[in-house]
C-alpha cells in the first residue's frame, strides 16, 4: 500500500513537474503548427521568376500566352501583352495549359493495342519501326486527320502522303472550311477572307458566336473591349444574330433571334433594305443579287424566319448609319457551316462596300509552304473528311489501310458520330498521335504521343478570322514531362525510312525554314506597332530582326492584302437558298453551342474550368439543354426533365432548363459532354452532341454541313 | 456604418463591367492556377467547390424575345465594413489598413466557418477536404499562395502577392512601394480577361480608371444597402441588371432612391 | 429480493434494479455513444466533406444540435440562481439533477463543437488569440469556463457518492464546497447569460444576412436577450422532463409534483416574458429591418421546408400554447397537458435555433441567388445521437450510484414498506 | 513527491528539447572565411537581390559552378567539399539543398527588399567569418528549424516601427 502511495505521489509530482516545464505547452503549439504544414499536402517550390513565350494549341485559332517559370519549371499560362492575338487575354481552356503537362489522361508513352481497351508500352524504337512497316504496307492507302491547319505539321503531312501516292489528308471540319469554299469557289475571291474587327465601328456576327469561340475569339474580345471604354459611351455598334442569347449576344448592343440556318435568309432581308436605300455593288452579277434580293421583303423575312420588320429595320439602319460597317459571317460552333449563309454575308459585306478597307473584309494571303510536296493550305482545306468518311462508310471509297490521327479526336468531335465512327471502324491499322487518352487514342492499334504545345516546337499562321496575315513561332517551355516526341519529328523519321524525301530531317530545320520564308514577305514584328493600327494608318512599319521577334514569341504580321478581280456576290448559289422550318417528325432546330470553357473538339474540358460551369449548363453528371418555356409546354417537358433529343443521324440525353432566352422552336445544346474516354473529371458529365448532329449535303457546293439539324426531343 | 475604409491611403479595388463580361471563365481558371487551387470533381458544385471567384448568370426574367442575360463575375467584395471580420474569432482575417483588402492567415484559422456564414456574397469558401493535385501537377504550383490544408476557410485577396512583388520591384527600382503606377500591380482575372471587363486599381487614388468608373452613374455595388460598404463597382448600362444586384422593395428605383454611398466617398 | 452485486456503492438505503438489467441498459445507450465516436472519428480522419455541410450551410446539424442542448442545459444555471441567489429553497430538491442535466449538455455540446471545427487541433486559438468584438469567442471563454463551473458543482454531488464519502477528506472537501456553492451558483449564472447571449448574438451580429441580424442594445443585438430568456424558459421543464423519464425508468418517485409545477410555472413565466420580447422583435424585424435592407418579410421564406408555417409553429403553437398551459393553474394541474407543456416548450426553443441557424443561412441575400436544401448526413445524426446517449449514461450511473434526489426515499417508503 | 517533481522538471526542461529535435547539417560543409577573406568576396555576391526586386537567398548551383566547375582531386576538407560539390550537383545539375536556420513556412511571406535597413545578423546567424556552418535543429513535429522566428516577433518589431501588422503583410 504504501509503495503505491508513494508511486501515486510520485506520478503526483512528476505530473506538477511536467506541467512546469514546457512540454505541453509547446506541444499544444507544435502540434498546432504540425497541422499548418501537414507532409501530405505539397509544399510551394521557390526560386528565380521568369516569363517565357509559349503557344498554347488547346484551341483551334491558337492562343499565345507567356509562361510563368519558377526556377525554370513552368507553374502558370498567362497571356501575350504583346502579341496581338492574345493582347493578354487568353481563353479559358487555355489558362490551365501548364496544368494540363500534368493531366491524369495523359499517354505517359508510346503504346500499342493488346485487346479491346488495353495497351502496352513500347519503346519509340518500337513504335517508330511498326509505324515504318505500316507506312510501306499501307502506301498509297494511308490516309491523315489533322486537328491543326494553322501549323506547318500539316505540309509535313500531306508531303509524306504525297510521296506515298495519297491525296487522303483531310483537316478535321473547321469554320475556314466554308469560308473558303464560299469565298474562292462561289464569289471568285482571292486569299482568305480576314475581318478587320479592330477598325470597325459596327460589327454584324451573322451567326458566329464572336466573343468565345468564333476565329480568334480573344483577339475579337480585345477588339469589342477597346471600342468600349467602360462607363462611356461604345466606340462601336455590336450586333449578333443567334438563336439564343449566347455569350457573344450578352453582351450586343442589337440581338436578333435568328433561327439556326435562317442566317442567309436575313441577310438576303438586310440587302434588300440596303439596295432600297441606294446600296450597290460593282459586282458582275448585281443585277441577279438586286432581283434576289428584291424578294426578300421585310414580310417575306418575318414569314420565313420570324424576324421582324422593325428589329430588320434597325440592324440595316445601324450598318447603314456607320462608318466602317463589317459583317461576320460563321457558324455558331465553327464547322459545318453553311457556305450559303456565308455567302449571303459576304455580299452584304460587298453593298457596304468595305472589302479591302480598313475595318471591312481584308483578303489574306497565304504563307508559302517550306516542305517539298506539302499542300498549300487552301488546298488542304479543299479536303472535307464528312464526305470522304461518308463515302468510306458507304463503301463508295476504299477504307484506308492506315489511318493516322493528329490532334485530333474525331471519334468524339465529327458529326453523325454513329455513322462515321462506323467509317473509322473500317480503317485497317489506326495511329493516334495524341497526348491525351482521348476517345480516338482509346480505340487506336498504336499511340505515339505528341507533347504537349509548351513542349514542342509548333507554329501558328493566320488564325482563321483574323484581319491579317501573321506568323507565331512555338517554342518549348518545357522538355516534355511524358515520354513523347514530336510526331513531326516522328514522321519526318518515317518519311525517310519509307523513301519520302521531304527535304528536311527535323521539324525545327522546317520552322527555320518557314521562318525563313516569312522573313522575305513584306511584314513586321508586332508589338510596339500592332496590325490593325497598321491597317488603319495604311502603312507598316519596315521589317526588323524577324526571326529574332519570333524566337522572342512574337508575332510577325503583315497588313498585305490579295488584290481581287471580279469578285461576284454568289446570286446564283444563293437563290437556291432558301429556310426550310422543320417538318413535323423533327420538330425543333438544334443551336448546338461551342464554348471554350468547356473544351474543344481536340481537348476535353480540363478539370480546372469545372468552376466555370454555369448550373444551367451542367452540373455533376447531368447536361441541360436549352428552350423557353413556350417550346418546352409545345413539346411537353418542364424544367429539369431527363429527355433524349434526337435527329436522323443519332441522340443524346441531356435535362432540361427553360432559358428564355432561347428562341420559340430551338433547343440549345452544350459540346464538350458526354466524354468516355480521358480521365475522371471529364468522363460521365453529359453526352455528347455531336451524335445528333446530322449531315446533311448543301445544296449548290456539295459542302457537308450542319448547321441546320432538325431534332425531336421526348422525355427520358 | 458604411465607409471606415475611406481614411486608408490605398484602397484596392475593382469595377466590372456587366455589359463587357461574356462570361467566358477565362478569369476563374486563372484565379486557381495562380493561386494553388486543386482540381476538384467537386469543382462546378457552387456548394463545395473551393474556388474565389465565381461567373454568376443574372437574367431579368423576362419571356423570349424580351429575356435578357448578362454574367456578374464575383470576387470577393474587399468590403470596407466587412461582415466576415469581425466574427472571426481568433482574429485569422482582417481589413488591412494598408490597401484595403480584406486578407486571412490560413494557418490561423479554426475552420469555424462564421465568417462564412456572415458573408452573403459567398465570397469564402471552405476546404472540406485536403487538397489533391493529379500526380506531378504540384509541380505546377506558383510560389505565390501557400496550400490550404482541409479544414480552413479560404477567399479571394486580390492577388495581394503581386502587390507585395511590384512593391519589391519598386524598391529595387528606387521607386516609391506606396505609390505604383496604375498598372504596376493587377490581379490574374484582370490581367487576362480578354474582353478587360475587370478593371483594378486604387479607389483613392483620383487618376486611377477605377476611381472614375466608381463615381459614375452606371455604377453601382452588390448588396450596397446592407451596410458592407463594398470596393467592388459593377458598371452596366441596363436597369434590369442594376435591379439584380441590391435587393428592392416593390416601388423602389434602383436608378435613384436608394442609391447612398456609391462614389460618395474618396 | 438478492441485492444487486453492486449494492454497495448504491446511495444510502435506496434500491435500485438488477445489475444485469443495467448492464443492459449502459450497454445500449454504449453502442449508440460509440456509434457517435466513430462518426467522429471518420469526421477527423476525412475531413468535414463527409458532412451535409457546405459552402451554403456553413452551419448545420452541429450548432443546432449545440445551441439546443445549450438552451436545454440553461436547467442549471437558472435553478442555481433562483436557489442560491433568489434563495428559492424549494429547488434544492432538483438543484443536483439539474447541475447533472447541464453537465452533460455542456460537455456534449463541447464534444460536438471540436467535431465542427475544421482545425480542432487549433481551438485552443480561442483563448491565445481571441478577437474580442466576436460573439463566437465570447461563447468559447464563457462556454469553457462555465463548463468548469459546472464540474465544480458536480463534484460534490459525485463524492457524496457513499464509498467515497466514506475517506474523511473527501467528506470534508464535498462539505466545504457545498458552502462555496452560491458563490459558483453566481459566476455560473453569471458565465450563463452571458454565453447564451452571445449565441444568439452571433446571429444578431450578421447583419449582411437578412434572416438573422437583429438592431439591438449597445453592443448587444435583441437575439442576445431573447436567447438569454428563452433558455431560462426551456431549462427547468427541461429538468422537469429528464426527472420524469428517470421516474419512468426506474417505476420511482423522484421528487414532488408540487416541485415539478413549481419548475413549470417558473417555465412558463419566463416563456411568457420570452414570447413578449420575441413577437415584438419579430414584428419589428418583419416591418422594419427587413424593408429597410429591400426585403419583405414574404422573401425570406420558401416553399414547405422553409415556409412560413415554421414561424407559426415556433412561436404559437410551440410557445404561447405551452406558455398557456404552465401559467394557467388547472391546466398545469393535469398530468397530461403539463407534461406536453414542458415538450412543447423544450421543442419550440430548439425550433427556434434551427430556424435562425439553417434557415438563416438558406435564405439567399443576393438576389440572383438561390434557396439551397440542407440534409444533414449520418456523420452529422450520429454525433447528435451520441450526446444522447452521453446524457443518458451520465443520468444513469448519477441516479444508481449517486444521491441525486434528496425526496426520493421518503417518497417511495411507503412502497417499499 | 519531491522527486517526482524533479524527475518531471528534468524531463521537460531538459531531456524533452532534445527528443523534440533533430540536428541537421548542411549537405555541403561550407567555409564563408575563405571566400570572403581569401577569395575577397562580398556577401551580395552570393545572397543578392534579383533583378525583379526578391531576394534569391541562397547561389544557385550555376553560381557557384562559375568558380567550381571542376573537381580538384585534393586531400584537404575543403577541397573535398568542392569536389563533392562538383561531382554530385554541378554534374548532375542539381541544386543544392541549402538548409535555412531562419526558416520560414509556405504561408509566411517574408520580403527581404523590405528590410534592408536592418543588419543580416539582426535576425540570422553572423557566418560571414566562420569556417563552419553551425547545426540546424530542426523540430521533430513541425518541421520547423529552432531559430524560426515566431510570429510575435515579427509582429513586436512591426508594431515598434510602425509598420502594418495585416494578415497579407505577412501571409500568404
Amino acid at each position: 500500500m504504501s509503495l503505491t502511495r508513494r508511486g501515486f505521489l510520485f506520478v503526483l509530482g512528476a505530473g506538477a513537474g511536467v506541467t512546469f516545464s514546457p512540454v505541453l505547452w509547446k506541444l499544444t503549439d507544435d502540434v498546432s503548427i504540425w497541422t499548418q504544414n501537414w507532409s501530405w499536402i505539397p509544399r510551394l517550390q521557390y526560386g528565380a521568376l521568369a516569363k517565357k513565350p509559349g503557344l498554347s494549341k488547346a484551341f483551334g485559332g491558337g492562343a499565345p500566352v507567356q509562361v510563368l517559370t519558377v526556377a525554370g519549371r513552368p507553374a502558370e499560362a498567362l497571356g501575350n501583352p504583346d502579341h496581338p492575338l492574345s493582347q493578354g487575354g487568353i481563353p479559358a481552356v487555355a489558362a490551365p495549359e501548364v496544368q494540363m503537362l500534368y493531366k491524369e489522361a495523359r499517354v505517359k508513352g508510346p503504346m500499342k493495342k493488346v485487346g479491346d481497351g488495353k495497351f502496352e508500352p513500347i519503346a519509340w524504337e518500337d513504335a517508330e519501326a511498326m509505324l515504318a512497316a505500316k507506312l510501306k504496307e499501307a502506301g498509297a492507302a494511308t490516309a491523315m486527320i489533322t486537328g491543326d491547319v494553322n501549323g506547318t505539321t500539316a505540309e509535313v503531312f500531306s508531303g509524306l502522303l504525297k510521296g506515298l501516292g495519297s491525296s487522303d489528308v483531310y483537316p478535321m471540319p473547321c469554320e475556314q472550311q466554308t469560308a473558303a469554299k464560299g469565298w474562292q469557289d462561289v464569289m471568285g475571291g482571292r486569299g482568305t477572307p480576314g475581318f478587320d474587327i479592330e477598325n470597325s465601328d459596327c460589327i454584324l456576327a451573322l451567326g458566329a458566336d464572336l466573343l468565345e469561340s468564333w476565329g480568334t475569339p480573344v483577339r475579337n474580345a480585345k477588339a469589342f473591349g477597346r471600342t468600349r471604354p467602360t462607363g462611356e459611351k461604345p466606340g462601336a455598334t455590336w450586333i449578333a444574330c443567334a438563336p439564343l442569347k449566347t455569350r457573344t449576344v450578352a453582351v450586343a448592343d442589337i440581338f436578333v433571334a435568328v433561327p439556326p440556318g435562317g442566317e442567309a435568309t436575313f441577310a438576303l432581308g438586310l440587302a434588300n433594305m440596303l439596295i432600297a436605300a441606294g446600296a450597290s455593288t460593282g459586282a458582275a452579277d448585281f443585277d441577279a443579287f438586286k432581283s434576289l434580293a428584291a424578294g426578300y421583303t421585310p414580310a417575306k423575312v418575318q414569314d420565313l424566319i420570324g424576324v421582324t420588320p422593325e428589329a430588320l429595320k434597325k440592324v440595316a439602319e445601324a450598318l447603314r448609319a456607320a462608318k466602317k460597317p463589317l459583317v461576320v459571317p460563321g457558324s455558331a460552333i465553327s464547322q459545318g457551316g453553311s457556305a450559303v449563309a456565308f455567302v449571303a454575308g459576304m455580299a452584304l459585306n460587298l453593298l457596304l462596300g468595305n472589302v479591302g478597307k480598313p475595318g471591312g473584309v481584308r483578303a489574306l494571303p497565304e504563307l508559302p509552304t517550306v516542305v517539298s510536296g506539302a499542300l498549300s493550305r487552301d488546298k488542304l482545306l479543299d479536303n472535307d473528311l464528312v464526305a470522304w468518311l461518308s463515302a468510306v462508310e458507304s463503301g463508295k471509297k476504299a477504307a484506308p489501310k492506315l489511318l493516322m490521327v493528329y490532334e485530333a479526336n474525331p471519334r468524339y468531335a465529327l458529326p453523325a458520330a454513329a455513322k462515321l465512327g462506323a467509317a473509322l471502324d473500317k480503317a485497317g491499322f489506326v495511329v493516334s498521335f495524341s497526348s491525351f487518352m482521348d476517345e480516338t487514342a482509346a480505340k487506336a492499334d498504336l499511340i505515339m504521343p505528341n507533347p504537349l504545345s509548351l513542349e514542342r516546337y509548333d507554329d501558328l499562321q493566320t488564325p482563321y478570322g483574323s484581319g491579317f496575315a501573321s506568323y507565331t513561332l512555338g517554342t518549348p517551355v518545357t522538355k516534355p514531362v511524358a515520354n513523347a516526341k514530336s510526331s513531326a519529328d516522328v514522321l519526318l523519321a518515317a518519311a525517310q525510312k519509307v523513301g519520302v524525301n521531304l527535304g528536311f530531317s527535323s521539324f525545327e530545320a522546317v520552322l527555320e525554314a518557314k521562318m525563313a520564308a516569312v522573313e522575305g514577305l513584306s511584314g513586321f514584328i508586332a508589338g510596339e506597332t500592332q496590325p490593325w493600327q497598321a491597317i488603319a494608318q495604311g502603312s507598316a512599319p519596315m521589317g526588323a530582326a524577324v526571326a529574332d521577334g519570333l524566337k522572342k514569341g512574337k508575332a510577325w504580321a503583315s497588313i498585305r492584302t490579295v488584290e481581287q478581280n471580279g469578285i461576284q456576290t454568289g446570286a446564283a448559289l444563293l437563290a437556291k437558298a432558301g429556310f426550310k422550318k422543320p417538318a413535323a417528325d423533327f420538330p425543333l432546330l438544334i443551336a448546338p453551342l461551342f464554348q471554350l470553357n468547356m473544351g474543344t473538339p481536340s481537348m476535353a474540358m480540363p478539370e480546372y474550368n469545372l468552376p466555370t460551369l454555369q448550373e444551367s449548363e451542367a452540373k455533376g453528371a447531368a447536361m441541360y439543354v436549352g428552350l423557353n418555356a413556350a417550346t418546352a409546354k409545345a413539346v411537353g417537358v418542364s424544367q429539369g426533365d431527363t429527355v433524349t433529343v434526337s435527329s436522323e443521324a443519332g441522340s443524346f440525353k441531356a435535362r432540361v432548363d427553360i432559358d428564355e432566352s432561347v428562341m420559340p422552336g430551338v433547343v440549345a445544346a452544350y459540346l464538350g459532354f458526354g466524354h468516355t474516354a480521358w480521365d475522371k473529371f471529364a468522363k460521365g458529365r453529359g453526352d455528347n452532341v455531336n451524335k445528333a448532329l446530322a449531315i446533311a449535303e448543301e445544296p449548290g457546293t456539295g459542302l457537308s454541313t450542319w448547321a441546320a439539324v432538325a431534332v425531336k426531343i421526348a422525355k427520358g | 456604418m458604411a465607409g471606415n475604409a475611406s481614411h486608408f491611403k490605398i484602397r484596392w479595388g475593382m469595377a466590372i463591367d456587366l455589359d463587357k463580361c461574356t462570361g467566358c471563365g477565362a478569369c476563374v481558371v486563372s484565379c486557381q492556377v495562380e493561386n494553388n487551387n486543386a482540381p476538384s470533381m467537386d469543382g462546378d458544385d457552387k456548394l463545395r467547390t473551393v474556388n474565389w471567384l465565381k461567373v454568376y448568370r443574372l437574367e431579368n426574367g423576362k419571356t423570349f424575345p424580351d429575356a435578357d442575360v448578362a454574367y456578374l463575375p464575383r470576387p470577393c467584395m474587399q468590403c470596407g465594413n466587412p461582415s466576415c471580420v469581425p466574427v472571426c474569432p481568433v482574429v485569422a482575417t482582417d481589413k488591412n489598413e494598408e490597401g484595403g483588402i480584406v486578407s486571412q492567415v490560413y494557418p490561423r484559422c479554426i475552420g469555424c466557418r462564421y465568417c462564412m456564414a456572415a458573408c452573403p456574397y459567398h465570397s469564402r469558401v471552405f476546404n472540406w477536404f485536403d487538397p489533391v493535385w493529379p500526380k506531378g501537377m504540384e509541380k505546377t504550383l506558383t510560389p505565390f499562395t501557400s496550400t490550404r490544408p482541409r479544414g480552413v476557410v479560404e477567399k479571394c485577396h486580390f492577388c495581394h502577392h503581386r502587390w507585395n512583388m511590384a512593391k519589391e520591384k519598386a524598391r529595387k527600382d528606387g521607386l516609391d512601394p506606396m505609390s505604383l503606377p496604375e498598372d504596376a500591380y493587377i490581379p490574374a482575372c484582370a490581367e487576362v480577361c480578354p474582353t478587360g471587363a475587370l478593371v483594378f486599381g486604387d479607389l483613392n487614388n483620383h487618376d486611377h480608371q477605377v476611381y472614375k468608373l466608381a463615381h459614375s452613374p452606371y455604377a453601382r455595388r452588390l448588396l450596397e444597402r446592407l451596410g458592407g460598404d463594398p470596393q467592388v463597382y459593377y458598371v452596366s448600362r441596363r436597369e434590369w441588371v442594376w435591379k439584380q444586384l441590391d435587393n428592392y422593395l416593390p416601388g423602389e428605383d434602383p436608378a435613384h432612391g436608394t442609391k447612398a454611398k456609391g462614389g460618395a466617398h474618396g | 429480493m438478492a441485492r444487486p452485486i453492486d449494492y454497495e456503492l448504491f446511495p444510502e438505503r435506496l434500491e435500485r434494479g438488477s445489475f444485469f438489467t443495467f448492464l443492459m441498459w449502459l450497454g445500449f445507450w454504449g453502442v449508440l455513444f460509440l456509434a457517435g465516436i466513430y462518426a467522429a472519428y471518420v469526421v477527423f480522419a476525412e475531413g468535414l466533406g463527409v458532412t451535409g455541410l457546405n459552402n451554403y450551410f456553413a452551419f448545420g446539424l452541429y450548432i443546432t444540435f449545440d445551441l439546443a442542448v445549450i438552451a436545454l442545459g440553461a436547467g442549471a444555471f437558472f435553478s442555481g440562481l433562483l436557489k442560491y441567489i433568489l434563495k428559492m429553497d424549494d429547488l434544492k430538491n432538483v438543484i443536483n439533477l439539474t447541475v447533472i442535466g447541464g453537465f452533460f449538455c455542456y460537455s456534449g455540446a463541447m464534444l460536438i463543437l471540436t467535431m465542427e471545427l475544421g482545425q480542432p487541433l487549433r481551438s485552443w486559438f480561442g483563448f491565445w488569440h481571441p478577437n474580442v468584438h466576436s460573439m463566437l469567442t465570447e461563447v468559447i471563454f464563457c462556454i469553457s469556463c462555465y463548463l468548469g463551473v459546472l464540474i465544480i458543482e458536480f463534484v460534490p454531488n459525485v463524492l457524496e457518492q457513499k464509498q467515497l464519502n466514506r475517506n474523511k477528506f473527501v467528506h470534508a472537501f464535498a462539505h466545504n464546497m457545498h458552502i462555496f456553492m452560491p458563490l459558483f451558483a453566481g459566476l455560473g449564472a453569471f458565465l450563463s447569460t452571458f454565453h447564451q447571449g452571445s449565441l444568439g448574438g452571433m446571429y444578431g451580429v450578421m447583419f449582411a444576412r437578412p434572416f438573422a441580424f437583429r438592431e439591438g442594445f449597445f453592443i448587444w443585438p435583441w437575439t442576445f436577450f431573447l436567447f438569454v430568456l428563452s433558455a431560462a424558459a426551456s431549462g427547468p421543464c427541461f429538468s422537469m422532463l429528464i426527472v420524469k423519464c428517470v421516474e419512468l425508468c426506474s417505476g420511482r418517485k423522484m421528487t414532488t409534483w408540487s416541485i415539478k409545477t413549481l419548475m413549470g410555472r417558473i417555465s412558463g413565466t419566463m416563456l411568457a416574458v420570452y414570447l413578449f420580447f420575441k413577437i415584438i422583435d419579430t414584428y419589428h424585424w418583419a416591418v422594419n429591418t427587413l424593408p429597410g435592407m429591400g426585403l419583405t418579410f414574404d422573401q425570406v421564406f420558401w416553399g414547405v421546408i422553409y415556409g412560413k408555417w415554421l414561424l407559426w409553429l415556433e412561436i404559437v403553437i410551440l410557445g404561447v400554447i405551452p406558455c398557456i398551459i404552465l401559467l394557467t393553474k388547472s391546466l398545469r394541474e393535469t398530468p397530461f397537458l403539463f407534461w406536453a407543456a414542458a415538450i412543447m416548450n423544450c421543442l419550440g426553443i430548439s425550433l427556434n435555433r434551427y430556424s435562425v441557424t439553417v434557415q438563416g443561412l438558406a435564405a439567399p441575400v443576393m438576389p440572383f441567388d438561390t434557396w439551397e436544401i440542407y440534409v444533414p448526413r449520418w456523420t452529422e445524426v450520429l454525433p447528435s445521437i451520441m450526446v444522447i446517449a452521453y446524457g443518458v449514461l451520465i443520468v444513469s450511473l448519477a441516479y444508481r450510484y449517486l444521491p441525486v434526489f434528496p425526496q426520493e426515499k421518503e417518497l417511495n417508503a411507503k412502497a417499499e414498506a | 513527491m519531491f522527486l517526482g517533481l524533479l524527475f518531471g522538471l528534468g524531463f521537460g526542461w531538459f531531456v524533452f528539447p532534445q527528443l523534440l529535435y533533430s540536428e541537421v547539417t548542411q549537405p555541403i560543409p561550407f567555409n564563408h572565411k575563405v571566400h570572403v577573406e581569401d577569395a575577397g568576396m562580398s556577401c551580395e555576391d552570393c545572397h543578392r537581390f534579383r533583378d525583379d526586386g526578391s531576394y534569391a537567398g541562397f547561389p544557385t548551383t550555376e553560381d557557384c559552378a562559375q568558380c567550381h566547375a571542376v573537381a580538384t582531386g585534393g586531400e584537404t576538407p575543403g577541397e573535398k567539399a568542392i569536389d563533392k560539390f562538383v561531382t554530385e550537383y554541378v554534374d548532375t545539375g542539381k541544386e543544392v539543398v541549402w538548409q535555412t536556420y531562419q526558416y520560414q513556412p509556405d504561408n509566411v511571406y517574408f520580403t527581404h527588399s523590405a528590410h534592408q535597413h536592418l543588419e543580416c545578423a539582426q535576425c540570422h546567424p553572423d557566418l560571414g567569418k566562420s569556417e563552419t556552418t553551425p547545426v540546424l535543429y530542426r523540430n521533430k513535429i513541425t518541421g520547423y528549424s529552432k531559430d524560426t522566428m515566431k510570429m510575435w516577433q515579427c509582429e513586436r518589431c512591426h508594431a515598434e516601427n510602425g509598420v502594418s501588422n495585416a494578415c497579407h503583410v505577412c501571409h500568404k
